[in-house]
């Protein structure tokens, strides 16, 4: 198709004459539309440009397709769709006849971007976040992402017992390196039932670990809320008495230093202390810097660790205890007891308050029963990965309205992974059938999978899922789950311009993608691509 | 003669390594070195030139300087001399690189360093003067580093400076990932906020307590406002070095092994305040970063010279020389010997490695001495022969990157620290004699019947007789040399 | 871990498994031939195989073989013809291990040519099932490749009407093996020199009509198609051995075939590709387009049960989206591992005279998102989507709670 | 007729396979500053032409054919193609065959891989013909390969692999292969015949004796547990007649000695491989006129990665080598990047070897040994173009090779070095 190639190019050649604009800072989503923008657009500044894709047939997926419309897209933002459109002067025009355009796929749970991650020591057991292992530099991989058609992905590394790593969403925006990137760091929690083991006892222990994290959760998180009730009481008292103390002081007359008591001298304090902060004198306290000062090393010395005692210095267990014998010199004002700081509870916390999904990876029917019970228990926003034996419970993940991310229909038949054994390739069309949001994705124990989503899709398809929902399933339902159904996921007015040129059918591999874009950026182009 | 020699030598050896270390405490004489060549690197080279050393620092370079009267004249007409060369990363002379605990700032190589390791031997061999010890990469917040001279008899005694900086690493430990290994370095500094946010508070009251005041602001406040009064000996020694850290009072080697650690190590530093006074530590793959790497302007230590990476398309490995793509880019980088047996383990070989990859030659000379000594803050001291610095003076046979070229003599602040003709363990390697046969002088009959080991080997009289200009020379008897004794240390 | 050695090698037992096979293959004979009455299937697209597909082409079979295809077949007015969407003949997947994983590995000696895989399988096997709802029609049952020869593949049809499977060719090509996984401490050489040279050396004594290595005799002579996995040998060294000794061998287990690529045309062996999944690398599935564009016979396999079957359907998907050719991706399935497993005058195309092996699908075979509806496999609808009581769905629900009870749930 | 292919034919040293591939036709021109021939001379500004995949003209002011493409290094040299006698590239580190002590007819070739980016890497640092070696974890065990670096189709291709039959004197023959191969856990050591320098050395005699008997037509005595078949002997018959070289890893004196009075009882010649203590026995060496491969050149001064045998290093080995006239050639073994073999002579020059005799040990002795100096290892009128051009003075660490012809095709080029 010539015409397009032709049209294709002047996008490019264009984008390296503005490329210096570009690094001057026009803001990330306009990006492509300086690069396009003509000679035109550059005489009226006030006008950002356009780009136009003109002539392909288009899956809104807020209706039905229409055959031959335009989009237009300016500041990365989609302005309009439709048959009826009029191009602007001056615009950037993609021919994109005989095509198919969607938008961008999106890989709802993908293990592609996380470089050296071995599986084996996938998992993270701490509060780890996936966005830390993230690699932006894998020009290849997100090379060959584009090349599936794919925008978005949420990356995890795992799922392991308990709760587990943070969730990332990433965006195949031009220059990955840029912080644009990583769209979304913290994106979910990851979790999982019955995945790490098979055995019933362990099983259980799993659920009964989550439940009491939650539980645990609670617990902090009122006991913050009576702290900061406490501290609220407190620091009344501390007013009343300041002014209680400023009437005698008044009283008194003006004898005593003028100035406000408390807040000055504290201030003044520092800096008398400040010079004796300098690592010279401070080294010569030290016992590691000693050598100089005493080379010889006593035996008591060598047999107790070096601490020095340091009264002023309360260990950090005691302090929460320790004021109320302190503070009762103090008289009237007690001061309330901090609780500790639990980065790992707050993030429990996050979910009990709704502002974080959970992600519970479950495949048996048991196990899945059971993650829907603990979020109804919780009130989480649940959303169910894997579920393999889902066709089986298809009404009550439906009544639940939990989403469903479902893996590869391609496990294989005998059990590579106990859990998968049940596994059924119809499993989407029956969760489909029972109401059950369904989005697919290509699982992050699929390393680099995620670009052939589409393949994943159409296997789907080909076991019963209905070919609408299945394009649902990797465009609008996966930007909902990932909460981003605001900006992502479909093309209409306002959202993010994340588009994909199919050259024939979107849900047939064979059907070669043509162009790429994302944020209005034309990012990939098959005949650039050259592979 | 050979005999003699020998015997002189073996005598030297038998000494131990106190004779140095005395010299070294000893006061300084004033010392002139004249060259053939003085490539000072901190500005043009110099022809027939000479250096002037008093009080182990030098105080005048160049063709018609000033000879003191009571100097001690060293003259060597055809030979090449260069600065003390500065190996900035290294964990030669600790006995394992890394402790397994992952967070432990309130370590200090200077309690491992081990004097009499070969590894300090095989420096000044290779006419390195000055050795960053520092602990490895396999850790989160590793121990503090120190700056020694390969040479005395304690760490004290070797020790440069103290304090080069807190090793941290952004990449994964060895069976764990870059996940875990961001979370532990998350928690170690949130743990560090909230036991100093404790103990400022409470120095803020006891401070209210002192000056018999009552408390008037809430906690929080009272944190901030304690945080002022906060002086690192507040603090227990876990903490303390990482809170100093924040404060800018020391540096740190950060480890970055991929171009994605690059931007999470500057940002962390940037975050945490210790931005100005970092050195990264990077690994191959971290050229991609370059343009970050010139962005940060700190100088940059290069672990490996070479990334290599698989085509996916082709399975063909594609070769990158990173010190070529840092010098394009205009980033400052030192470089470190790297494993291997032959040339890489070697400073200059290295050096001569990056001049083989187009990289000027001026840069990779700076690049084992100027830009490490940076990194370890002793530019003001080391790395080039100029006026007020350190006299680290290493006299070559030749060019100083050529293989030919071999390390005749080194001084460190003004004393002989190294001298070839005296190396037992060379004329060993060289020869391929044990200790006793250089002792017997070097005669041997080859006797093919006899298999028991121990027999009397059989040198070339010729070859043996090779070594025969040394040891008359004999200029700075009383210097450093290099004892056989050492062969098992560690 | 290994599974444990099932074939059991002496002559005499092996005399007694063949005589109880046989009889086997007489039980299920007399059920074959049950029908004799003629069906037509009418096809909007029809897939013969053998070039384009036919519009509304007509397939006509009588006693499990293809009377006629085509576009310009006539029937009689009075049969029924039944009307379809798109007709294509049944996948042939070469090198499965289908009702059989661990019962064809034999470990007793570094040489086993007289080992049959046909003695060791289970025809009653669930894996057959899934291979048929693929659209796979004939498998070939590949012993494992654990021993320099490994004995004979068995070639077997995946259905019937009564759901078991059905044996076509028990004396199917040999399995010989150069590969790291044949490396074995105890009872042979352990590194892929000496495989190779302990190959030439026994090839030479079978081709030299010595009485030991009869079994091996028209393989040597090149009389014989055979099967060669090189999985972890140095491949230019396997495609120097091939030409050396002149093998007809078809090659498996081919890694990283884009670094040897002219060296592979250059052999003009068939070569054996995939299974192709999920976590593919594109310089793979480009080398199978090459391979193919180059005039190679490329054939795709399954490794089921170890993979899906659907593995098959995939990787000609995917490999047609790096720039192979759909004919030569269908080939791939169909013609090209039929004549390796040498029954290519009984499968693989829809031609007169051939077994009546037909699948019917909602659209291109090749597009993913085509559903399998119907599987014929000679002359015999053996599947029927949505069919609760088809043949192929008979038995799964009894095995899915024998597995449930075992493990001691609910 | 078919059973032809089955023998092996073969000839006095390493066959090169006759027909060359397709090269370029292109002509080409090499100018340098300096054009070490091999055989002693340095023309200075010397040229080479190159034509038809041979070397057609060398001189000093060589005009520019028509149509010809130059490469040109002012400052630069031009040598031969340089040869490592006894390399390990191309196969990995793994096993070498643990089901028999004796397997002569073993092809190294079957274990190469070809398309490894270790030929690639040597090629760029101016190696262009290797010869691989045997594992040394068989008494004896099997046959090398000869292999060029690259092609005109850019990849490494096999020349011959009926290289010399390599057989092992050392601990490594009864030691290495027993604790790193077992796939059954905890390997003994009764699974290995000879578990002891005294079995060695028995397995040596009992192979030869053996042969010697079938050679004389006298069966052998059965019961022989290390010998698998006639054809086996029948190898070891062709290495005492001289038909096939025999290459022989040793490392220590007691070792090599070991091998020379075997030598002599059994009536074969040799090539001395690694021989890291050949220092010790030079006279021996030299008066038995016995070729040596020397290699890698081991200068860790703290002698970690000396193999157990040995604690002794002598780094002026191969100086000493030349000064006693001995037939020597260096050689890296498996090492590549910085330790390959053009810094194998680099670092035996700073011990003391003089280039001349560095460039011989790389190029031309190499040759010699491997029995193809009519064809490569000089840079002279009517040899296979295998030549490099060295950005600076060659073998020193400033150096490069800007450009490296295989028969004549320029496999790897420098743009900056390339005129015309």
């Amino acid at each position: 198709m010539p015409r397009l190639a032709r049209s294709l190019h002047a996008v490019r050649l264009r984008h390296v004459l503005f490329a210096g604009i570009l690094a001057l800072g026009i803001p990330g989503g306009s990006l492509l539309a300086g690069a396009i923008l003509g000679r035109e657009a550059l005489a009226q500044p006030g006008r950002p440009p356009v780009l136009a894709i003109r002539g392909a047939r288009v899956h809104t997926l807020t209706g039905p397709p229409l055959e031959g419309a335009t989009v237009l897209v300016r500041r990365g933002e989609i302005v309009a769709v439709g048959t009826d459109v009029q191009i602007p002067r001056g615009s950037s025009i993609l021919e994109a006849e005989g095509m198919e355009l969607t938008p961008g796929l999106i890989d709802a749970w993908s293990g592609s971007l996380v470089g050296d991650g071995a599986p084996q020591d996938r998992g993270a057991t701490s509060d780890a976040r996936a966005a830390d292992a993230v690699d932006p530099f894998l020009a290849d991989e997100i090379q060959e992402l584009l090349q599936g058609g794919i925008t978005t992905l949420h990356v995890d590394y795992g799922y392991p017992s308990g709760f587990g790593c943070r969730g990332a969403v990433v965006r195949l925006v031009k220059g990955s390196a840029g912080s644009d990137f990583l769209r979304v760091p913290e994106a979910s929690l990851t979790s999982s039932l019955g995945v790490s083991t098979a055995q019933p006892l362990l099983r259980l222990g799993e659920l009964k670990g989550l439940r009491s994290d939650l539980i645990a959760a609670r617990k902090y998180k009122e006991s913050w809320e009576e702290y900061d009730e406490a501290l609220e009481e407190y620091m009344e008292k501390i007013e009343e008495r300041k002014k209680k103390d400023e009437a005698e002081d008044k009283k008194e007359g003006q004898t005593t230093d003028p100035g406000k008591p408390g807040d000055d001298k504290p201030g003044d304090a520092p800096e008398k202390d400040k010079p004796e902060d300098e690592p010279k004198g401070e080294r010569r306290r030290r016992p590691h810097a000693s050598h100089v000062e005493d080379p010889v090393v006593g035996e008591e010395d060598l047999q107790r660790p070096r601490r020095r005692p340091r009264p002023e210095a309360p260990p950090p267990e005691e302090t929460t205890e320790e004021p109320k014998s302190d503070k009762k010199t103090e008289g009237d004002l007690d001061k309330p007891i901090r609780p500790r700081k639990d980065p790992r509870l707050e993030l429990i916390v996050q979910l009990l308050e709704g502002k974080m999904p959970l992600r519970v990876e479950a495949h048996r029917a048991e196990d899945v029963l059971n993650a829907i019970a603990l979020a109804k228990e919780h009130k989480l926003r649940l959303q169910l990965v894997g579920c393999s034996e889902g066709y089986r419970i298809a009404k009550d993940i439906a009544e639940r309205h939990v989403p469903v991310i479902l893996g590869p229909t391609l496990e294989s038949i005998l059990p590579r992974r106990d859990a998968l054994r049940f596994h059924r390739p119809g499993t989407a069309a029956r969760l489909h059938e029972a109401g059950a949001t369904v989005v697919l994705g290509t699982s992050s124990h699929v390393a680099g999978g995620s670009r052939f989503l589409r393949a994943n899709a159409a296997l789907a398809v080909s076991h019963g899922l209905d070919r609408d929902a299945a394009l649902r399933a990797i465009t609008v339902e996966a930007a909902r789950v990932l909460g981003l159904d605001d900006r992502l996921g479909t093309i209409e007015k306002g959202k993010d311009a994340d588009l994909v040129l199919f050259r024939g059918d979107p849900l047939d591999p064979r059907a070669a993608v043509e162009v790429v874009i994302v944020g209005g950026e034309v990012v990939y182009r098959k005949e650039e691509a050259g592979r | 003669m050979t005999k003699l020699v020998c015997l002189a030598v073996v005598l030297a050896s038998c000494l131990t390594f106190t004779g140095a270390a005395a010299a070294l405490q000893g006061e300084p004489g004033k010392l002139v070195v004249k060259a053939g060549t003085i490539v000072t690197l901190g500005g043009d080279e110099i022809r027939n030139g000479a250096v002037v050393v008093e009080n182990g620092r030098i105080v005048a370079v160049g063709t018609d300087v000033e000879i003191p009267y009571d100097a001690t004249v060293l003259e060597f007409p055809d030979k090449v001399l260069f600065p003390g060369m500065v190996n900035c990363h290294d964990w030669g002379g600790l006995d394992r690189p890394n402790e397994s605990i992952p967070v432990a700032p309130f370590l200090d190589v200077a309690d491992a360093l081990d004097p009499s390791s070969v590894d300090f031997e095989e420096d000044l061999r290779q006419g390195v003067t000055t050795v960053g010890v520092s602990q490895g990469h396999d850790c989160i917040i590793g121990g503090m580093g120190r700056a020694v001279r390969p040479l005395g008899l304690t760490p004290p005694e070797m020790t440069v400076k103290q304090e080069t900086g807190l090793k941290i690493s952004v990449a994964a430990r060895r069976r764990s990932n870059r996940m875990i290994q961001m979370s532990q370095l998350r928690q170690a500094f949130h743990d560090l906020d909230e036991y100093t946010g404790q103990v400022a508070e409470k120095k803020y009251e006891d401070d209210l307590k002192k000056k018999d005041k009552k408390i008037e602001v809430g906690p929080d406040e009272a944190r901030e406002k304690g945080k002022a009064l906060l002086r690192a000996d507040d603090l227990d020694d876990k903490h303390r070095n990482l809170y100093r850290l924040t404060t800018g009072a020391i540096g740190s080697f950060v480890y970055a092994e991929k171009a994605m650690d690059v931007k999470v190590a500057i940002d962390l530093a940037r975050e945490r305040g210790f931005f100005d006074r970092m050195t990264l530590v990077v690994g191959s793959e971290c050229f991609k970063a370059a343009a970050t790497l010139k962005e940060a302007g700190r100088p940059v230590i290069l672990t490996e010279l070479v990334h290599r990476e698989q085509d996916p398309w082709t399975g063909e490995i594609e070769e990158t020389f990173v010190p070529g793509v840092l010098a394009r880019e205009g980033v400052r980088f030192a470089l470190l010997p790297e494993g291997g047996s032959l040339g890489a383990r070697y400073l200059w070989y290295q050096a001569a490695r990056c001049v083989r990859n187009g990289v000027t030659r001026q840069t990779a000379l700076e690049s084992i001495t100027l830009v490490p000594a940076e990194a370890l803050g002793l530019r003001d001291r080391v790395g080039s022969i100029e006026v007020g610095k350190d006299a680290n003076l290493v006299v070559l046979s030749g060019d100083p990157l050529d293989s030919l070229t071999w390390v005749e003599k080194v001084f460190i602040e003004g004393r002989l620290a190294y001298d070839k003709d005296k190396d037992i363990r060379l004329l060993e390697l060289l020869e391929g004699l044990t200790r006793d046969e250089i002792e017997e002088g070097g005669e041997a009959m080859e006797s093919p019947e006899d298999g028991a080991s121990g027999a009397t080997p059989e040198v070339d009289p010729e070859t043996d007789g090779g070594k025969d200009d040394g040891g008359t020379e004999g200029d700075g008897s009383d210097g450093g040399f290099l004892s056989g004794e050492r062969r098992h240390a560690g | 871990m290994r599974p444990r050695s099932t074939i059991r090698t002496e002559r005499s037992w092996a005399l007694r498994m063949t005589v109880s096979c046989v009889a086997l293959a007489l039980v299920c004979g007399s059920e074959v031939r049950a029908q004799d009455k003629p069906v037509a299937i009418r096809a909007r697209k029809l897939f013969l195989g053998t070039g384009d597909p036919v519009e509304n082409g007509l397939v006509l079979m009588r006693d499990g073989k293809i009377l006629a295809a085509g576009a310009n077949v006539s029937v009689p007015a009075d049969m029924d013809v039944l009307d379809r969407e798109v007709v294509a003949p049944g996948f042939v997947d070469v090198m499965t291990r289908l009702g059989a994983y661990d019962s064809v590995l034999e470990t007793a000696r570094p040489l086993v040519p007289e080992a049959r895989a046909a003695l060791a399988i289970d025809l009653d096997h669930t894996d057959f099932r899934f291979a048929l709802r693929s659209g796979v029609t004939t498998a070939g049952v590949v012993p494992w490749n654990r021993t320099v020869a490994a004995g004979r593949t068995a070639v077997i049809k995946t259905g019937s009407l009564s759901g078991r499977a059905r044996m076509v060719r028990e004396m199917g090509p040999h399995l010989l093996t150069t590969g790291t996984p044949a490396h074995s401490w105890r009872i042979g050489p352990n590194s892929s020199s000496g495989l190779m040279e302990l190959l030439r050396e026994r090839l030479a004594s079978a081709s030299k009509n010595g009485l030991a290595d009869a079994d091996l005799r028209r393989v040597a002579r090149g009389e014989e198609t055979v099967l060669l996995d090189c999985e972890g040998a140095e491949l230019q060294a396997v495609l120097r051995l091939v030409s050396a000794t002149g093998l007809d061998a078809g090659l498996l287990g081919v890694e990283d075939p884009t670094r040897s690529l002219r060296e592979l045309v250059a052999a003009g062996r068939p070569v054996v590709l995939g299974p192709f999944e999920l976590g593919a690398r594109g310089r793979d599935l480009r080398a199978a387009a090459h391979l193919s564009a180059a005039g190679i016979d490329v054939a795709f396999t399954s490794a089921a049960p170890a993979r899906s079957p659907e593995a098959l359907r995939l990787s000609a998907a995917l490999c047609i989206a790096q720039g192979m050719s759909e004919d030569a991706a269908f080939r791939a399935l169909t013609t090209i591992p039929a004549r390796l497993l040498g029954v290519a005058d009984r499968v693989g195309t829809i031609e007169r005279g051939r077994d009546a092996d037909l699948v019917v699908w909602s659209g291109h075979p090749l597009d993913l998102s085509s559903r399998l509806e119907e599987v014929w496999i000679e002359g015999q609808r053996v599947f029927l989507a949505g069919d609760r009581q088809d043949a192929s769905r008979r038995g799964l629900s009894s095995s899915r709670s024998g597995m449930g009870a075992r493990e001691g749930r609910r | 007729m078919r059973k032809l292919l089955w023998i092996t034919v073969f000839q006095l040293g390493v066959v090169l396979l006759g027909a060359a591939p397709a090269m370029a036709d292109e002509t080409v021109l090499l100018r340098a500053g300096w054009l070490h021939t091999g055989d002693g001379a340095a023309i200075e500004g010397g040229c080479v032409l190159v034509r038809n995949g041979k070397i057609a003209a060398v001189g000093r002011d060589l005009a520019l054919p028509e149509g010809a493409r130059l490469i040109e290094a002012e400052e630069g040299a031009i040598t031969a193609g340089l040869i490592d006698a006894a390399s390990r590239a191309g196969v990995g580190p793994g096993a070498g065959e643990q089901s028999s002590e004796f397997v002569p007819r073993l092809l190294v070739a079957d274990e190469v891989d070809l398309t490894s980016p270790d030929f690639q890497s040597l090629m760029r640092c101016g190696v262009t013909t290797v010869y691989v070696s045997t594992d040394s974890s068989s008494v004896v065990g099997g046959r090398g390969a000869v292999v060029r670096t690259g092609s005109s189709r850019g990849k490494a291709t096999l020349v011959s692999s009926q290289g010399a039959l390599g057989a092992t004197m050392s601990a490594d023959a009864y030691m290495r292969g027993a604790f790193n191969q077992s796939p059954f856990g905890a390997p003994t050591a009764t699974a290995r015949r000879p578990t002891t320098r005294m079995g060695l050395v028995w397995a040596w005699r009992k192979g030869f004796y053996d042969a010697m008997a079938l050679r004389d037509g006298v069966t052998p005595p059965s019961g022989n547990p290390v010998v698998r078949s006639d054809e086996d002997l029948r190898v070891l018959i062709d290495v005492m007649a001289g038909k096939i070289p025999l290459r022989v890893m040793a490392r220590t004196r007691d070792d090599i000695l070991r091998v020379v009075r075997l030598s002599e009882e059994l009536g074969f010649t040799f090539v001395l491989e690694e021989a890291l203590e050949v220092y010790r026995c030079l006279d021996v060496i030299q008066s038995k006129e016995i070729p040596v491969i020397f290699g890698p050149l081991l200068d860790e001064t703290m002698g970690t990665r000396l193999p157990q045998e040995s604690d002794r290093l002598c780094l002026r080995t191969p100086s000493m080598l030349k000064d006693k006239g001995v037939l020597f050639a260096l050689t890296a073994r498996e090492l590549g990047g910085e330790s390959a073999l053009p810094f194998q002579a680099c670092f035996a020059m700073r011990y003391g070897l003089s280039f001349e005799a560095a460039l011989a040990a790389v190029t031309s002795a190499p040759a010699r040994i491997l029995g193809i100096d009519k064809r490569v290892g000089r840079v002279e009128q009517g040899m296979d173009a295998d030549l490099v051009v060295w950005s600076g003075p060659p073998f020193r660490p400033t150096t490069r090779a800007i450009a490296v012809l295989v028969e004549g095709v320029i496999v790897h080029s420098e743009a900056e070095g390339d005129g015309s």
